[in-house]
């Protein structure tokens, strides 16, 4: 599994520990997924890839492509987030106080 | 032998009984003598069906006097299937007042009501066969009389209200219509309708009486039709009527005028005069236009569900109208097919509401909250009846639907039939008001404890319920005699 | 108007014409002006004019709700079931022929029978009616 | 066919019994007629049955042929695990809606005319949106009433377009078409309706969240799979598609990364699945067909998961706020390991997701569409991230939210375990699926590049959220609603509406009381003639009746005369 079992949390409630409840071992997993992405890039020499495209050939495109589109992903709807966002109640306002109120 | 008669027979068999439930007295048996009556007479129309089917055209002479000096009864495809449809009606809906009756605080005087059911349904069924333009007059007028009266039996005190007002304007309509017959007699010198229809040609198309003639009949039927804007006397008149009545009248009453303006619209003055000669159409388009909307706009803030169904049906009357406007074999098949269904729907929904109110004593849409739970058979009933109201494939609203927008089509008039669909979506809208509140709210928590209704106000309502959907599916009977019926009356013209 | 006495006498002495004039108009309808619907008014007026002197409580003694209903609905089921009876004789309905041996008798007979019912009903609707409205109290 | 029921009609059917069996007989019965359907369907024989006609039209209510046979395992499958799925419900509406409309889906998908189809169509729309006010909440019976209206409204512009096409054609047969006409545009925007088009697509976030726990389990899987159908039927090779299409994959992205509601995350992402099928639908070679198929196939079992997975919790929370969960595996350890697997099975080599998604992708590469391609490996990536990812740190781990449950009930484990091992089944064992495709296309998934570079995609997008989540750049999930197309009706329309009665009111108001005070005079004036006033004014509605009457007399004797 490739999971993205990383918290930066600490629980505090006493029951039964988890693994996960540990710091470090938070970041162990934080460096176990950056490892894998090494480990994945050094891989790149050594099988024949079969691009239909061009730029689909260059090195570790896949990864730096899907790096890059997740991290735009995010950024991108975050400010995006910031313009869109309204009060939960958005919508409700008007039938309520047959107004807008906006 | 008695088959030759049963034109006559299909009106005298309530017309007897109607006086005999009152000397009779007691209360089952006048009821006995209902049912038998209208059962009869719903037999006597099944026969007569088949044989117009048969045969053709049917005449009989009253009296034994030829027309068209005498009284003629006359049975084309479009008169018999009136007369199945309200005679149709006239029998599922009698078992059912039994025990809708007695709820409404006049059991003891039941055989009065009995009598004068008797004497509505004589009256409908008489406009449906006479062939004499006077007859159908008379016969207008047994049935409004006796729809007042049985309007006026509503246990809510508005329904005197609601009787007085249909009074006046029913007997206004009805004014209109024997005043029109009269300048049509002055016209032509005869009564008979076939006749009259032969000798107007002579009279001229320029007349100024037969023009004054039709535009009374026209206005005096759209009256009684309830066209929008004449109306408004029949929300009040459906909804405080007792439940059995709101559902008889409004499947039948309105149904036959229809037929009379139909009648006279295409057989007696002929398309020639109503549309080519005089500018009959356009008026008669927008204002069906304007009543498949706004009533069913109205609907939708209504809170009593019989109310609902009233503002309901001037909207569908809307649908009717506007068959007859487009003047086509096309548009009429629809118009005369929607009469049918229509009066399948409405029957079943209004004695479904009759059901309701037996065990609830209220029709409130917020009273039949969460009363799915408790009367399933009943509120599935209303989903059946309100599916095929709204127009949903396998239902026979749908089949009327789908002929309207066929004719619409083949006029040519793409905006008809945006509007069409769109009137339905409103429908959409009034239907699940009701199944909303009563599948998904909760009771009121003195409604928690709600029996279902009983067998003899739920079978009657199933009836048409599964006719909503047997026509749905199986057009031919209903499509075919509408079919013949639009292009008689297109024909005669 | 107990205090009226001439008007009492002279409505006692008056009432038998008044009634048999409306019998005349039944009877007479098939042969001159007349028939079921004014006889059927001229008998009822007497009766009024007697309850207008008598008071309702004594013509309505002569004249029971019961009976009115009957005869109310009595004559209209006469009128019916005679168009029945020729039907079974074996003519159209409310064709009269049948109903004697010759053409002439037969309607003669089934119109005197339909006026019959015809003034039965007529007579009876507008007592009924003159008793409701003159019984007739705001509540 | 069982018993000659045509499938689909079988469920509906079946539907009436439900409500006569007592509880544990009608789990049984509600589960038993799923797969008696299914086997029924393993050995139906393809073609063209129970034809009829009906007015002039050749109806087709039933057609067997590879395309509608996968959907229709498909849709028996997802009926089957969602029945399980809510066995623990005792909700007969919702029981009744749930089989009925699984059986609704099933018939449209053979339907092998338009009229066939609309009936169909219209009957997802009715039973479906009982199983959002099934929630029984004031904002859910609002959302489904909206649902109502669009699925409706699409009901109608199919109906609209197949009259239409009858009346130029003469046919309403249901085989590919061409645009160039109303009658085919009208029925591409009826199918898009339902498939969540880009500026129709609000529906499906707006309802799907609002319904009920197990309802949304079977929304997910029919509506917008039938939709995917019909267009893979009626308009493959469509080159429109595949922008719209593109459009649909990257667009409902950015509102899944912020979005609170995780349920509306899984909505939003399953509009940019269908993305992927809809530019499938586009390219429309041999390949790509069996792509859009297999994609639909494996997204409903994967879709599926995820929702169950989340309506595990909502059962047990009580709600799928991301702000408002967190640490959850301690709790519901069994459904986090579903959840994974179902985000896994996204495209995670060894699952499901991967043997199908690729197909389209390659397709899509092989017809040459390089930037249609590069969005696509955008929206994949995307995916994962907020589908995946996210859905997973958001509900089962990130910060402990301190909510502390039981697992989930048993009946919704062996639901969840079903499909994740139906998940995996598909994603180790390739040729099983591929072997119920329509076309005939050889193809190997199981590549090394294939497998390496899928890993890089996915591991490098675990990697950017690991990088985001670390230095804090991820929106935090905050309580607020995000605003979308649906602005324009819900907001908008109602303000212009409200404007313009403003504006036009004082004078509407003013004109109706002249002529008020005009026609009351007008009466008064008739009733001073005809009779005392105290009685007459009681009547006053009846004069205006009346007034009517006159007025209409009037104008058509006018007409008439003139």
């Amino acid at each position: 599994m490739n999971g993205p079992k990383h918290t930066s949390a600490s629980s505090s409630s006493g029951e039964k520990q988890s693994w996960l409840d540990d710091t470090q071992n938070i970041d162990k997993i934080f460096w176990g997924v950056i490892f894998l992405s090494v480990i994945l890039m050094l891989l790149e020499p050594f099988y024949y890839k079969k691009p239909y495209f061009s730029f689909e050939g260059s090195f570790g495109f896949y990864g730096w492509f899907s790096f890059l589109a997740c991290a735009g992903l995010v950024l991108v709807a975050r400010s995006l987030g910031r313009v869109f966002e309204r009060g939960e109640e958005y919508y409700d306002a008007d039938r309520n106080s047959g107004e807008d109120n906006r | 032998m008695l088959l030759a008669h049963l034109p006559a027979l299909v009106i005298v068999i309530p017309l007897i009984c109607a006086p005999l439930c009152v000397l009779l007295r007691g209360k089952d048996w006048a009821f006995i003598v209902a049912l038998l009556a209208t059962w009869a007479s719903f037999a006597c129309s099944v026969l007569l069906t088949i044989q117009v089917m048969k045969v053709g055209t049917i005449s009989y002479a009253m009296g034994g006097w030829a027309p068209p000096y005498g009284i003629e009864i006359r049975l084309d495809a479009l008169n018999v299937f009136i007369l199945l449809i309200v005679s149709g009606i006239g029998s599922v809906v009698a078992p059912y007042a039994r025990n809708s009756l007695l709820l409404e605080h006049i059991e003891e005087r039941a055989y009065m009501f009995y009598c004068a059911y008797l004497l509505c349904l004589c009256g409908l069924m008489g406009v449906a066969v006479t062939g004499d333009a006077f007859n159908l007059f008379v016969f207008l007028e047994i049935s409004s009389l006796s729809s007042y009266v049985l309007i006026a039996l509503g246990s809510d005190r508005r329904a005197l209200t609601a009787a007085y007002q249909y009074l006046v304007m029913g007997t206004i309509g009805a004014t209109f219509i024997v005043i029109a017959v009269g300048l049509l007699y002055q016209a032509t010198g005869t009564l008979n309708m076939a006749d009259i229809a032969n000798r107007l040609p002579e009279a001229g198309y320029t007349n100024r009486t037969v023009i004054a003639a039709f535009a009374f009949m026209v206005i005096g039927a759209g009256l009684k039709i309830a066209i929008f804007p004449l109306h408004q006397w029949l929300p009040n008149a459906y909804t405080y009527a007792p439940n059995i009545v709101s559902a008889f009248l409004a499947a039948t009453a309105t149904k036959v005028s229809v037929y009379i303006l139909l009648r006279f619209v295409f057989s007696v003055f002929g398309v020639e005069f109503s549309f080519v000669s005089l500018p009959t159409a356009i008026p008669l388009l927008v204002l069906a236009v304007l009543a498949m909307f706004l009533p069913s706009i109205v609907a939708c803030f209504q809170t009593n569900v019989k109310r609902v169904l009233a503002y309901s049906s001037v909207a569908q009357i809307g649908y009717m109208v506007l068959g007859l406007g487009f003047v086509s074999v096309a548009g009429l098949t629809a118009s005369i097919l929607h009469l049918f269904n229509h009066a399948l729907m409405k029957g079943a929904l209004f004695l479904v509401l009759g059901a309701v109110f037996y065990r609830i004593g209220s029709c409130n849409i917020d009273r039949m909250a969460g009363l799915a739970k408790q009367m399933p058979w009943t509120m599935a009933a209303f989903v059946g009846g309100g599916l095929s109201l709204i127009g949903v494939p396998l239902t026979a609203g749908f089949i009327s639907k789908w002929y309207l927008i066929l004719a619409a089509l083949e006029k040519g008039w793409w905006y008809i039939v945006v509007l069409i669909v769109v009137s339905s979506l409103i429908a959409v809208v009034y239907v699940f008001r009701v199944i909303e509140a009563a599948y998904f709210r909760d009771a009121p928590d003195d409604l928690v404890n709600v029996a279902e209704a009983p067998i003899s106000l739920l079978a009657p309502a199933w009836i048409l319920v599964f006719a909503n959907f047997y026509f749905g599916v199986e057009t031919s009977i209903s499509v075919g005699i509408a079919e013949r019926a639009a292009q008689s009356l297109m024909g005669a013209g | 108007m107990k205090e009226y006495l001439v008007l009492r006498v002279i409505t006692k002495l008056l009432l038998p014409f008044i009634l048999l004039f409306g019998l005349y108009v039944q009877f007479h309808g098939d042969f001159g002006p007349g028939g079921g619907f004014q006889a059927g008014v001229i008998f009822a007026a007497g009766f009024v004019l007697y309850s207008l002197v008598y008071g309702v409580a004594a013509a309505q003694k002569v004249l029971p709700t019961g009976i009115l209903r009957a005869g109310l609905a009595g004559g209209v089921l006469i009128y019916a079931l005679v168009g029945v009876a020729n039907l079974i004789l074996g003519a159209n309905y409310l064709e009269y022929t049948p109903l004697a041996d010759t053409m002439k008798e037969g309607q003669h007979l089934g119109i005197f029978l339909v006026e019959l019912g015809v003034g039965l009903t007529v007579a009876s609707v507008m007592m009924t009616v003159y008793f409701t409205f003159a019984t007739w109290r705001e509540d | 066919m069982l018993w000659g029921i045509p499938p689909g009609l079988l469920l509906i059917l079946g539907v009436l019994l439900v409500p006569l069996l007592p509880g544990a007989w009608r789990k049984a019965y509600m589960t038993i007629l799923p797969l008696a359907g299914l086997w029924a369907l393993a050995g139906a024989e393809t073609g063209v049955f129970y034809t009829f006609t009906f007015f002039t039209y050749e109806i087709a209510p039933v057609r067997i042929d590879g395309l509608s046979l996968v959907f229709g395992y498909i849709f028996h499958i997802a009926a089957i695990l969602s029945v399980v799925f809510a066995w623990h419900n005792n909700d007969t509406v919702e029981q009744m809606a749930g089989l009925a409309y699984a059986g609704s889906g099933i018939g449209a998908v053979f339907a092998g005319d338009l009229i066939t189809l609309f009936i169909y169509w219209e009957a997802m729309a009715t039973t479906s949106v009982f199983l959002i006010w099934a929630r029984r909440s004031d904002s859910a019976f609002r959302a489904g009433m909206r649902y109502l209206i669009i699925q409706v409204g699409s009901g109608v512009l199919l109906l609209s377009g197949a009259i239409l096409m009858a009346h130029q054609t003469g046919s309403v047969a249901f085989d590919k078409m061409t645009l160039g006409n109303l009658a085919t545009w009208l029925i591409l925007i009826a199918f898009g309706i339902k498939c969540a088009f880009p500026f129709f697509h609000n529906w499906l976030p707006d309802a799907y969240p609002e319904a009920s726990v197990t309802g949304t389990v079977f929304l997910s899987a029919f509506t917008t799979k039938c939709a995917v159908y019909v267009l893979a039927r009626g308009f493959p090779g469509t080159e429109l598609l595949i922008y719209v299409g593109a459009a649909m994959a990257a667009f409902p992205l950015f509102y899944a990364a912020i979005e609170n509601d995780l349920r509306r995350v899984l909505a939003y992402s399953l509009n940019n699945q269908l993305g992927f099928m809809v530019v499938g639908v586009g390219v429309g070679s041999a390949l790509a067909i069996n792509g859009v198929a297999a994609h639909a196939f494996a997204h409903i079992l994967y879709k599926s998961l995820l929702f169950m997975a989340m309506g595990a919790v909502l059962y047990r929370v009580g709600t799928v706020k991301a702000s408002e969960l967190g640490g959850l595996h301690k709790s519901m350890p069994l459904t986090t390991i579903f959840c994974i697997i179902g985000a896994a099975s996204i495209s995670t080599p060894l699952f499901a997701g991967f043997i199908a998604k690729s197909l389209t992708l390659s397709a899509a590469a092989k017809d040459g569409y390089p930037v249609i391609w590069l969005i696509l490996m955008f929206a994949s990536a995307g995916v994962f991230l907020v589908s995946g990812v996210k859905i997973v740190y958001f509900a089962f781990f990130a910060n402990d939210g301190g909510k502390r449950c039981k697992e989930a009930p048993l009946n919704m484990q062996i639901a969840m375990g079903l499909t994740a091992i139906l998940c995996v089944v598909i994603g180790v064992y390739s040729p099983w699926l591929y072997s119920l495709l329509p076309n005939d296309v050889a193809y190997e998934p199981y590549t090394l590049s294939h497998v390496i570079n899928q890993l890089q995609t996915l591991i490098f997008s675990a990697l950017a959220f690991a990088l985001l989540i670390r230095f804090k750049f991820y929106p935090p999930a905050v309580n607020s609603i995000y605003l979308d197309f649906d602005i324009t009706y819900r907001k908008w329309l109602p303000v212009l509406y409200k404007w313009i009665v403003s504006l036009v009111s004082p004078g509407w108001k003013s004109m109706l009381q002249d002529l008020r005070n005009g026609l009351h005079r007008m009466v008064a004036y008739m009733f001073r003639h005809h009779g005392p006033e105290g009685i007459l004014a009681r009547t006053w509605p009846t004069g205006s009746m009346a007034l009517w009457v006159a007025l209409l007399l009037g104008g058509f004797l006018l007409i008439y005369y003139s």
